[in-house]
């Protein structure tokens, strides 16, 4: 499987963010997207999520289902985490399990694996920045989706939600997926760099 | 005692006021029982007496 | 389908939960009536005559009041987001997002109505009659408030703006509402052609209002 | 208050576990009584055999007035002291004030179309008692809607002290507008106008109303103290299940 | 009262922009006079009757629709917990954020009611005393409204538990409101004495409504 | 200066997340906040902001201004960041400036020591993470505080702007000033630890 991307123009409230820009991503590679703030790195995870409009250019999947677009085989993972606080934790996950279309079974798994399967029945309201970034992150395990786009995934985890989450992406790598993560920390795993806007 | 020409609201309106508090009644004694079968159960389940200490101060 | 259902499951729970329950929605409609008198003067024959007015109103009232979050709310959060990229088309998931709105929001209202009209001074026929009318008219409100409810998300503007795009939408749904439901009480024209046209609006608003949303939600996507 | 001193919920539960028994017998005594009294009462020269109404109409109008006063007092135990009792006798006080309220208006309508020909009114006292229907039903959703209780407990007591200001609104509306409803003739400056046949019987109702409430809200208070247990339980027990689990992965 | 003028200039600003601007409001206003002949059925002089009603209704459902957000929106993005922990009393910024909401939501409808009263068949004077009530009398809802939007937010509901909550407080005013009125067109009864109660309504109102809605928001953070 | 808190207890939802917990702060010494994901570092910031009720021990700012309360002599900085969307940069900037008391006159140099002089027209809706971020910051030097608490502040900061950050640090504690931060990842600063809940 392989994500290119060629010649992208991104023109965000009438002013142009980026113009010309090239990428590409195998399967079983992490692309990490580096950049100063505002460069753009958002906007082109919410391009290839189909979000945004092109401004120019073209993005392709290779490789993938062939029925499906490229947004129905991707997680997309960004600063709002999509919880609805007057649900339990579990309420939530299952949601976005059943919507996205998983198999119910493994939402007790997902919870334990991101460290939360002991408040799975608190509300959503109850939980630290980093429990609630956990539990978006549970949803990357708990629905199989080939392409991972992620959006400064580690921001708000402490060290051990880290590792654990550099282990997610190495098993999800592993399996033969996809992924583009943008991100001002180190991601915990070898990546390939993908710079937007130079050297700021 | 005779009630004159308005008997049935007179009768209507002691009815109503027998009902309601019947209601309230019975609201209040099957709650409690509802609340006393619930902490039985907790006990069952082995719930510490410690625990149930701190439990009497959060409440 | 599951995805459907599990939207619908969600947004009542999520409307039951934050809103307070579905007797919340009852409690509502009774304020506004008991409100009405106050507003128009304590002539018995007048609020009678008005009756099916009133509840009308009072249905309007609570679905503007409720609407303007449908959206709203989760694209702040993101879950629109979500919801975009999902392999459920759009239009459904709008129309189930407008179902579990009514379901949590109208129906409640639609069951009210009997022990309403007792206080508006209506008679049980009457009274079922407007409960009738506004199980097949609450639908359309629901169905035609969510382009408005879409918009605002587009447009990124709230408040009073959804109000003015809705309310013409919904001016044709209150019209035949109210004279299907006036023709049952006094009984000069006859019941079954406005009610018929209700029905048609209704069917209309659920099959338009869907996909005027989801067109709605796509351009607003950013 | 005759509650806030028992500070210990735990201390409150033995008591009201011995009072509780003696309050409903004495209750339903006195209620005989009135009941017996007010079936011997004389008819009214004006209004006949209807004014029977009265000794279960006014009862019901003053408790419901009553109650809403008990709960503004709880209110500010429950904002000043933020004691937590202060916020049991609120909450079980709101369902059994809705029930005499709504008593209240029901027999004063059962009253009114005899006396007046309709059943209803939109007139000043009618209405701010209407209000104060709306005001116990907003009430009790506000604390069916929040789990937590001490966050309901403080916006309860917010709405309560606000709409407090309806009382001397419902007391004082027959003095301020022109009603329909007659002025009070018991609760008055310069002492009762009501004849000893009737003031008599309504007394000793009003008191076995009043009994019948403190009997009902004490219960009602115990069975909260319990649900809050139950709650409290229920929170440890997931704790220590998530202490077990945490150990486990580990 | 820097920080006082700045939140309110803020405020209103804001509301401007995320409502669409005054406008709007007049807007709204003008489809739920509109909306009313369509509800009532188009009766002149039954119109004429209920004109000071429907005008009220309309300032009530301007004020439920666009005051519930009034301290959700702070409190969502955070500059609640800075006023909280500002040196201006908390009771002040709550009056100072009202008084915007009224600016920026109330005047425009008191300005545009001599002219909509053209519509409901008014006469000139007739107009000028409804305006005049709606003057001194939308504060009050405001206020009190006020109350019900701090509340939302220490108990983190919405919806329609804050039209439960906040129409039993406002009937009053819906009242006094709707009687001066009505007295300033059809003359019987005497327009000074409700409109006097209706100018001691909203006085209290300020009073109140200011601490009320602090207390609320004070025993919420969290 | 000195903040000093003593047998702190913390009840939030009614299950308690830390207790008896002791801590000192001195001026021109920065105190960073550190422990697992969920040990109750934003509440601890929060009980000394004064937006949560403690529900034991005390908290006292020995040597500030007598007239004032603790949190009227604090910056916090929360995950929220209190900005307008519909407001430009600018317009957020001065309204907090107006509304927290301080002079007018510099705010639009206190948005160019951000990095964010060049868009002080926008919109605040239209900036990226990192730049919301930046304005947040701005806050701070805009209006002079004593007291800063800071909670995760250099997430979706890009290098150069963690850089500029910490000479904005370094430069509130040389003037004699407090800062307690909660955070994952280095401040950039010298800081003293303050560890809550164990090495998780
Ligand atoms: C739904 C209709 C009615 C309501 C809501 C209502 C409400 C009240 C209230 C709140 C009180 C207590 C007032 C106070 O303590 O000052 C009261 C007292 C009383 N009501 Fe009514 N009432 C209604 C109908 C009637 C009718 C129809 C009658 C008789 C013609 C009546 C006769 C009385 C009398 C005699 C008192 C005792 C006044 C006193 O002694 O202070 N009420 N009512
Ligand atoms: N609003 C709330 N209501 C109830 N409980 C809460 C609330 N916010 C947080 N908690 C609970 O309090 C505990 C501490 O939360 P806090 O936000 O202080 O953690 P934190 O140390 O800042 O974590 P993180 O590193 O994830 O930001 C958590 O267990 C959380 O579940
Ligand atoms: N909703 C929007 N409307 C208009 N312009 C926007 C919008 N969001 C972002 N921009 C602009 O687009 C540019 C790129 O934003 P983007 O969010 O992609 O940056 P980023 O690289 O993710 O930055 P950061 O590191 O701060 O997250 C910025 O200059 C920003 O001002
Ligand atoms: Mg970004
Ligand atoms: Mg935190």
């Amino acid at each position: 499987m392989r994500l290119t991307g060629r010649g992208l123009r991104c023109v965000r409230g009438g002013r142009e963010v980026f113009a010309d820009l090239d990428f590409d991503a195998v399967a079983g590679e992490a692309v990490a997207v580096v950049g100063a703030n505002g460069a753009g790195k958002t906007s082109l995870l919410r391009l290839i999520a189909g979000l945004l409009a092109l401004a120019g250019g073209s993005i392709a999947l290779e490789g993938g289902d062939s029925e499906l677009t490229l947004p129905e085989q991707a997680h997309y993972l960004g600063h709002r985490d999509a919880l609805k606080p007057s649900l339990s934790v579990a309420e939530n996950l299952i949601f976005w399990q059943q919507f996205l279309g998983g198999e119910p079974a493994d939402a007790q798994s997902s919870l334990a694996a991101v460290g939360l399967g002991h408040i799975a029945h608190l509300p959503a309201a109850y939980l630290s920045a980093g429990q609630r970034r956990r539990l978006s992150l549970a949803r990357l395990t708990a629905v199989k989706r080939p392409l991972w786009l992620l959006d400064e995934p580690t921001s708000a985890l402490d060290a051990e939600g880290q590792a654990m989450f550099a282990r997610l992406m190495t098993a999800h790598l592993e399996s033969g997926g996809l992924l583009v993560a943008a991100t001002h920390t180190p991601l915990g795993i070898a990546a390939r760099e993908l710079r937007i806007g130079g050297a700021a | 005692m005779t009630l004159g020409p308005y008997a049935s609201f007179i009768v209507w309106s002691y009815a109503v006021c027998a009902l309601v508090v019947a209601i309230l009644i019975v609201w209040v004694a099957l709650d409690y029982r509802k609340q006393q079968a619930k902490l039985r159960a907790l006990d069952a389940a082995g719930v510490s007496r410690r625990s149930k200490r701190n439990a009497a101060e959060v409440s | 389908m599951t995805a459907l259902l599990a939207m619908i499951r969600r947004d009542i729970k999520i409307a039951l939960r934050v809103g307070g329950g579905a007797l919340i929605g009852v409690l509502f409609f009774l304020a506004v009536v008991v409100l009405m008198p106050f507003a128009i003067g304590p002539d018995l024959a007048l609020l009678q005559r008005l009756g099916p007015a009133v509840l009308w109103l009072g249905a309007l009232l609570a679905s503007l009041l409720t609407l303007d979050r449908l959206f709203m709310a989760d694209h702040e959060d993101g879950s629109l987001d979500l919801i975009a990229m999902s392999r459920t088309p759009l239009e459904f998931a709008c129309a189930a997002k407008a179902l579990a709105h009514w379901l949590a929001a109208g129906l409640p209202l639609v069951v009210a109505t009997p022990v309403l009209g007792l206080l508006l001074n209506l008679d049980g026929s009457a009274s079922l009659a407007i409960a009738a009318t506004l199980l097949v008219g609450t639908p359309a409100l629901t169905f035609t408030g969510m382009i408005g409810a879409a918009l605002a998300v587009t447009l990124h503007r709230g408040g009073l703006l959804m109000a003015v795009l809705v309310l013409p939408l919904s001016i044709p749904v209150l019209i035949f509402g109210v004279a299907a439901a006036g023709a049952a009480i006094t009984g000069p024209v006859s019941f079954g052609t406005p009610f018929q046209i209700l029905c048609a609006l209704s069917l209309a608003s659920m099959v338009i209002g869907p996909f005027a949303a989801a067109a709605s939600l796509r351009q607003g996507l950013d | 208050m005759t509650l806030i001193d028992l500070a210990n919920p735990t201390r409150f539960l033995k008591l009201t576990e011995r009072l509780l028994p003696w309050l409903a017998g004495l209750t339903a005594l006195l209620l005989a009584i009135g009941l017996a009294q007010s079936a011997l009462a004389p008819d009214d020269y004006q209004q006949g055999a209807t004014v029977k109404i009265m000794f279960v109409h006014v009862p019901n109008a003053w408790l419901s007035m009553f109650v809403w006063g008990i709960m503004s007092l709880s209110a500010l135990g429950t904002l000043v002291w933020r004691h937590p009792l202060a916020d049991v006798a609120a909450k079980a006080a709101a369902p059994i004030g809705a029930a005499f309220t709504f008593l209240a208006l029901v027999t004063g309508s059962l009253w009114g179309r005899p006396m007046w020909g309709t059943y209803w009114e939109w007139d000043a006292r009618l209405t701010s008692m209407l209000i104060l229907f709306l005001m116990y039903l907003g009430l009790i959703a506000l604390w069916r809607a929040v789990e937590d209780p001490s966050r309901a407990a403080r916006a309860a007591a917010i709405f309560t002290l606000v709409g407090a200001i309806n009382l001397p609104i419902i007391k004082f509306s027959v003095d301020w507008w022109n009603t329909l409803h007659q002025p009070a003739s018991v609760l008055r400056v310069g002492g009762p106008a009501l004849d000893k046949s009737f003031l008599i019987p309504l007394l000793v109702m009003a008191i076995a109303f009043s009994l019948l409430f403190i009997t009902l809200h004490l219960a009602a208070m115990r069975n909260e103290i319990l649900r809050r247990r139950v709650r409290a339980l229920q929170m440890l027990q997931a704790a220590e299940q998530q202490g077990q689990l945490r150990s486990g992965a580990l």
